[in-house]
């Protein structure tokens, strides 16, 4: 295990997609990347029950959850020929239509930027410490549970 | 001993508080079952637990002051 | 055949992280997408023969190609349940560490998102009558040729 | 009979100039043996024709007025 401190991941509520046009402008200087690959998760705004899914809110366990994705960043940087790699995910609350999940893998070539960026939202959902609770219009709720 | 419990996603409604002191026996099987007695609605949930940050697959020593993380399934993303 | 007039992909120079910045944020109104799936192919600077790469330019056979994109895109809503997909290509000069293919899937569910995208990149790179021609600093070239 | 002849990619090293029209026999075995002759650059060259718009995979017949495309391998994205 390597002595870095992990890096934050987490951000306050919504992803913006200027923050992401930005992630992206800020690639331009490395020239030897050939191929960028993101994944974005948007809240969904699902009827259950006849009710309407507004939000999702987000908790975590913070400490372990960095460590894991401390874990699972150098698991896929063992194993794919990445240039870099950004992770993002929103805690508290994110309405529907808004982002919360952002990965963003770049390499020289396709292949592993588009694997190493499928991967890592599997892992993602499989074993970040994170919960998602689906808020309805009246305020009810019910706990969010992923499709592995 | 006393350790420290912390709880997270849909065990919020059950034990309703994120993070309590509690005393426990010296392994997490007794923990469980002392939970199972303070908290009845815990029955049948499924969830692991964490001691110390790392998530536990069978009984696991507990130690004075041990942070245990009760951890219903993720659904980040 | 659908009947329906090919939609153009081909834009003028580079995709700006502007444009993709806005292409994401369209689909906030969106509320059955929960996944989104981006390729970005970005013009890399490789060095061939002692000479580095400063711009690709990028040719096509224009009708043909809107025709095999229409193909494509048909296929692949026949065989993913996608809620919809946007592909960008850039034609004339992109210089290196600009962008010039966007591929962008959404769908309710990250599978559909993530394969799509994946499968389209694979169906240009090898089905669409587009070509690219390496340009070095010294303005001399080679034909890029694609690892499909 | 005249056919309108288009060259891509690397082709228009060879055959410095993207569209002309030229006389050809009546199917594209025939087409490609004249093009050889009229560029022999093409020898040992590959690629694709495609007549109206449509890939060839073997000989096909030419109509007065055919577009013939030469299409080198693709290198998009």
């Amino acid at each position: 295990m390597s002595e870095k401190k992990p890096k934050n991941v987490f951000v306050n509520g919504a992803i913006t997609s200027a923050f992401i046009g930005d992630s992206i402008s800020k690639h331009s200087t490395q020239l030897k990347i050939g191929a960028h690959s993101i994944f974005l998760g948007q809240v969904r705004s699902d009827v259950i029950g006849g009710k309407t899914v507004t939000a999702i809110e987000y908790t975590t366990y913070n400490e372990m959850a960095l460590e894991k994705m401390h874990e699972i960043r150098e698991s896929i940087f063992s194993k794919y020929a990445l240039t870099c790699m950004h992770i993002y995910h929103s805690l508290g609350r994110v309405a529907a239509g808004e982002i919360s999940l952002f990965v963003f893998t770049s390499a020289p070539h396709r292949k592993a930027a588009i694997d190493a960026c499928a991967e890592v939202v599997e892992l993602i959902k499989a074993q970040l410490p994170v919960w998602g609770k689906e808020v309805f219009a009246d305020e009810s709720y019910q706990w969010k549970s992923n499709n592995l | 001993m006393q350790i420290n419990l912390k709880v997270f996603g849909q065990l919020t409604d059950i034990i309703n508080i994120n993070e309590l002191n509690i005393q426990s026996g010296n392994d997490t099987d007794s923990l469980r079952k002392e939970l199972n007695t303070l908290f009845p609605g815990l029955a049948g949930r499924n969830f692991l637990m964490a001691v110390d940050q790392r998530t536990t697959t069978g009984n696991t020593i507990l130690n004075e002051g041990s942070t245990v993380a009760l951890m219903p399934p993720f659904s980040g993303g």
